[in-house]
């Protein structure tokens, strides 16, 4: 029996380990570097209606122990990940959730309407909180009301389970995470970037051409871990966590919170193993607690 | 193929003020597939500094298997990985990205290498492969000032080697365009590696010639995942955006809109 | 002529660099170490109108590039720093800026009213975003009219100008800063911390024993510039910038998005010397710049 | 006089499994005044990890300016603090805060020390001092196992040392209570240092008896300032908290309610 298998809506997760969007792009690069089956899910990057090119560059710059960056939502369009990512991932026997971003209510439905038809796309990220973007995503993000309707009109059509991610960049998460649940999300996946800024020291401007950018990498793990905390115990429906995850122990520190499964980003780009390498290592930090199955870690900070 | 390796450090040493020649040997070297290509380093086992530190492969050594890096020891991550000595274990992550086509100049015929300032490095190992086939390379090197210069003795045992300095303390004063207006040189190629500003003016100043060009860009993964590094290219078409990590970092003159 | 000094409402600072509240007790400790005349200001803990014991331990516990803290407002009450901690500040040349915390509004005011007489108070800090205490502090910081009601009855019962501490916590951190303006706040200091949360990795059990506790220190510099740059733009009272400053250039980076003065803060515990350091390398650093007067930093990022 | 000190490496070596002892000279060592004085050590130059570690002076030699710290590496700061090498550069904040009274045992008289684990080192010093002065010192350190035991030699060479590890394999087995039971020993003082339910058990088991106890508090500045490191105190008066960093980590017993 598999110790590090998990049951979400719409996902058979081999284990709870999957890439964060927009840290794996569309798989091919990594899957040049080790077998894509291992992962419990990827987290394709944001797919837009129309082709974006994002944002100018620089695009990231470094912080003390995190990154920021401002992409802009680059891909190639719905079209374009249809015909030729998505098909490319079949080869690989592993869940796609697909990020779904746009400006309008309008763009989410058509996105989410045909992405959901994708054989190998088991369930949506609703993308409510790029801060990346002059309008639509984070706006939805920030405002309990849309963040709920647009969760409805996506479910609507949606083929596959919804789950929506909420940003850190509000004063109350708990108020958006029951909204988007009333809203019908199956479920939650949490924490996308925290809006922040680097100046270059000679000009004194902004590094990001963007002028500020999402903060993430392990700065901001306590800030995820507290929100996880707080919305685990606020909603019914199961939380995909991340923020900062670099090693077993984040991944450990996100179940033991209340999180169902975990993303890892920014660490991808530190360390371009450390998908295989955590899943490879859970077992063994799971026998040093004591831990039969990685379920039973899921929630023990609140139950303890 | 891309390795993660955990190279040792041969030696390290200053070559001139706050520049480093650091010799690193693993398998990794074994993958270099062209002149060009360059390392992501990780310079630490902290997370701060986070990221790793794109730097040029400056030359190799199958025999040895042994790779020469040399960067300019600045900010926060190139000033730790400076303090790195002999035996201490460095983890980078390579080869990366396409370097410079060394058969795109043919035995006999002349190649021009531009460089400016840590530009200069990847020149040094297209030098010794271009000139090993035949090729006769002249080096047209800038930098700020004497003392930051590096590599002189290098590049003139492989050629000729003309140097600009901005401040004219050796070498003719001003820009490698200084120098290149006076080179009367009949040549079939060019390649170059510097600043942006450089890159412009040396493509402008080599119109219609067949030329190279390495960019340099801010980057996240260094494998081509995270499209942080895109530089924009001049034919509007769905491509209109490159990765300099992994498209790059060397394009063909004209290419990329500066 | 002092290049470093800078005048605010009610501080004539001889540099820009303050201690952060909480973060320097009331000087006694770092008083045995250097001179406090050198310091811009101080600012002290905050003060209560009773004596506060704190919370139980763990109070602090370490993230990356970071700490959180929970220590719950320690300190001896209005009366115990009346007696005895400003008068024996008042043997250095140094102007305090008393840090005011509270329960309720009456708290807030009969505070303000009392310590603003005191000779070497020179303004009051508004800590109205204090995240670890149960009730008052931060629920003050997250309402725009709570803020703005708050801010009005001290200011009309101060003898000294008064500056209000914004919470990072927040959707809109420019409808706090316009609201406390209108309530006729005469200068803001920002960021106080973010709400994060630690394990422990075998027990699974929140490190910090009041369960989550503030974030502060290099990892949160990114959100604090933001921050200070966007609100900067939108208020006409000068901003103290805080949030991970360590050094120099940190300081030069507040100034440049619009901070008029700096407070450090954490980098105090990993360099007891780091304020009379910072003060010692802003004239080179300046140069480097070709900066005659440090205000002539102030909002080039805007400038630009 | 509390002293930032760059302090310099002259040996470290492991001395038991993730046990280390670092030999470190500096001029804070002719600030010391008693033994179980802490300093405050910043592991590296980096923000991660930011804060410092409060480790116990285990012994110090004033002829060579040196001192000795010994730690478990175990977390993420003391692990990096192990891998500094003869020669390294630490930057140690010290001396900090009160140590064990030696004046409180007279010459002729016998003093028991209690140790457990990572709280057995300050002892050492104590031991030192005390039987420097004619004291009769008698040891009881506990571990977990034989192989995490350390310092059983240095401190037999200062007086009767009975071991006790939890599984029993070295010593007596269980925890220095065991041992303690069956010391007929007549004492005038005690003096312990180790986890609160050690100090707990001891306090307990020498009810009446003049003894001092060294504790334990996650910490932020180290020196008084910041208030993270309270302990409740027994009598409930204004003064219910003290700092372990300043008015401790030594205690008379009963003093804080553990
Ligand atoms: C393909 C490529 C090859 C390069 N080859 C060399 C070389 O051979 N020798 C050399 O000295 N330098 C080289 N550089 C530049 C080198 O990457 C930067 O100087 C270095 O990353 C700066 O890091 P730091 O720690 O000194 O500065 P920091 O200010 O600490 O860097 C902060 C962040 O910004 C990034 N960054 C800062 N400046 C640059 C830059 N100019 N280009 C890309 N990223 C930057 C860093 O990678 C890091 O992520 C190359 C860059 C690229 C893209
Ligand atoms: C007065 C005093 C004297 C000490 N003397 C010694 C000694 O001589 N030898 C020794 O091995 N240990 C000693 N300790 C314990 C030592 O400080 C911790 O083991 C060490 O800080 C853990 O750091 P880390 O990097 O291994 O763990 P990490 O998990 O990386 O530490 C994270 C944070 O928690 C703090 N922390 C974790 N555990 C403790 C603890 N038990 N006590 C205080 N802070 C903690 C760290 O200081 C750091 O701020 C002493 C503690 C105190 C308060
Ligand atoms: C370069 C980069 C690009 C990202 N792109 C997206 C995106 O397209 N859609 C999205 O929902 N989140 C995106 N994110 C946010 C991550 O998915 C994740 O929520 C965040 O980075 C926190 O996790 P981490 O700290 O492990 O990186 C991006 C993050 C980074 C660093
Ligand atoms: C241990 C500690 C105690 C603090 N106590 C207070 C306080 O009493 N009042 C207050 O307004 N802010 C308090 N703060 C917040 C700081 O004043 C400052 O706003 C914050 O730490 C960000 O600055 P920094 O990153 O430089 O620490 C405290 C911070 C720390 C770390
Ligand atoms: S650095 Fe990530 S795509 Fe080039
Ligand atoms: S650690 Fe700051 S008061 Fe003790």
């Amino acid at each position: 029996m598999n110790r590090l298998s998990i049951e979400l809506p719409g996902l058979q997760l081999k284990n709870p380990i999957m890439p964060a969007s927009g840290c794996f792009g569309f798989g091919k690069e990594y899957g040049n570097l080790y077998d894509l089956s291992q992962l419990g899910a990827i987290m394709i990057k944001a797919t837009t209606l129309e082709t974006r090119f994002g944002n100018p560059t620089p695009r990231v710059a470094e912080t003390a122990a995190g990154m920021l960056n401002a992409i802009g939502l680059q891909n190639p369009g719905l079209q374009g990940v249809m015909e030729a990512e998505l098909p490319w991932l079949e080869q690989f026997d592993v869940p796609i959730i697909a990020n779904v971003a746009g400006t309008e209510t309008a763009d989410y439905v058509e996105v989410a309407k045909t992405i959901s038809t994708a054989p190998n796309v088991k369930a949506l990220e609703l993308n409510i909180s790029c801060p990346n973007v002059k309008c639509g995503g984070i706006t939805f993000g920030t405002d309990p009301q849309q963040a709920h309707d647009l969760t409805a009109a996506v479910k609507a059509v949606s083929e596959v389970p919804v789950y929506v991610k909420l940003s850190p960049n509000v004063t109350d998460i708990k108020a958006i995470a029951k909204a988007v649940e009333e809203g019908g999300a199956d479920g939650i996946t949490m924490i996308n970037t925290l809006v922040g800024m680097r100046l270059d020291q000679k000009t004194g401007r902004p590094i990001i051409a963007n002028v500020t950018g999402g903060l993430s990498g392990p700065a901001v793990k306590p800030v995820a871990i507290r929100m996880v905390y707080e919305v685990s115990q606020v909603v019914n429906i199961p939380i995909i966590g991340m923020g900062g995850v670099s090693n077993a122990e984040d991944v450990i520190d996100f179940l033991s919170v209340g999180a169902s499964a975990v993303a890892v980003g920014t660490a991808n780009f530190v360390d371009p193993f450390v998908c295989p390498t955590i899943i490879e290592e859970l077992p063994a930090k799971m026998d040093a607690l004591g831990i039969e199955h990685i379920t039973d870690l899921i929630g023990r900070s609140h139950r303890l | 193929m891309i390795l993660q390796d955990k190279m040792i450090v041969k030696a390290q040493r200053q070559i001139a003020q706050g520049i480093f020649e650091m010799r690193l040997t693993g398998k990794l070297v074994g993958e270099i597939t062209s002149p060009g290509q360059f390392v992501h380093v990780r310079v630490a086992d902290s997370f701060e500094p986070l990221l790793r530190r794109p730097i040029s492969i400056a030359s190799i050594c199958n025999e040895l298997n042994e790779m020469t890096i040399i960067y300019r020891a600045e900010g926060r991550g190139t000033t730790m990985l400076a303090k790195k000595r002999e035996g201490d274990e460095v983890d980078v992550l390579g080869p990366l990205g396409n370097g410079f086509p060394v058969d795109e100049t043919a035995p006999g015929e002349t190649a021009i290498l531009i460089g400016g300032g840590i530009g200069v490095p990847p020149l040094y190992e297209l030098s010794k492969q271009l000139t090993a086939k035949g090729v006769k390379c002249v080096h047209v090197l800038g930098f700020q000032s004497a003392d930051v210069a590096f590599y002189e003795e290098e590049f003139k045992q492989l050629g000729d080697t003309y140097i600009a300095t901005v401040d004219g303390s050796l070498g003719t004063g001003g820009f490698v365009t200084n120098v290149m207006e006076n080179l009367d040189e009949e040549f079939a190629t060019y390649y170059s590696c510097g600043p942006m500003p450089m890159l412009n003016a040396v493509q402008t100043a080599y119109t219609g010639k067949k030329g190279f060009l390495s960019f340099e860009q801010r980057m996240g993964c260094g494998i081509g995942a995270c499209f942080a590094c895109v530089c924009q290219t001049t034919d509007q078409t769905d491509k209109a955006y490159i990765k300099v990590c992994s498209d790059g970092p060397v394009f063909p003159a004209g290419v990329v809109s500066i």
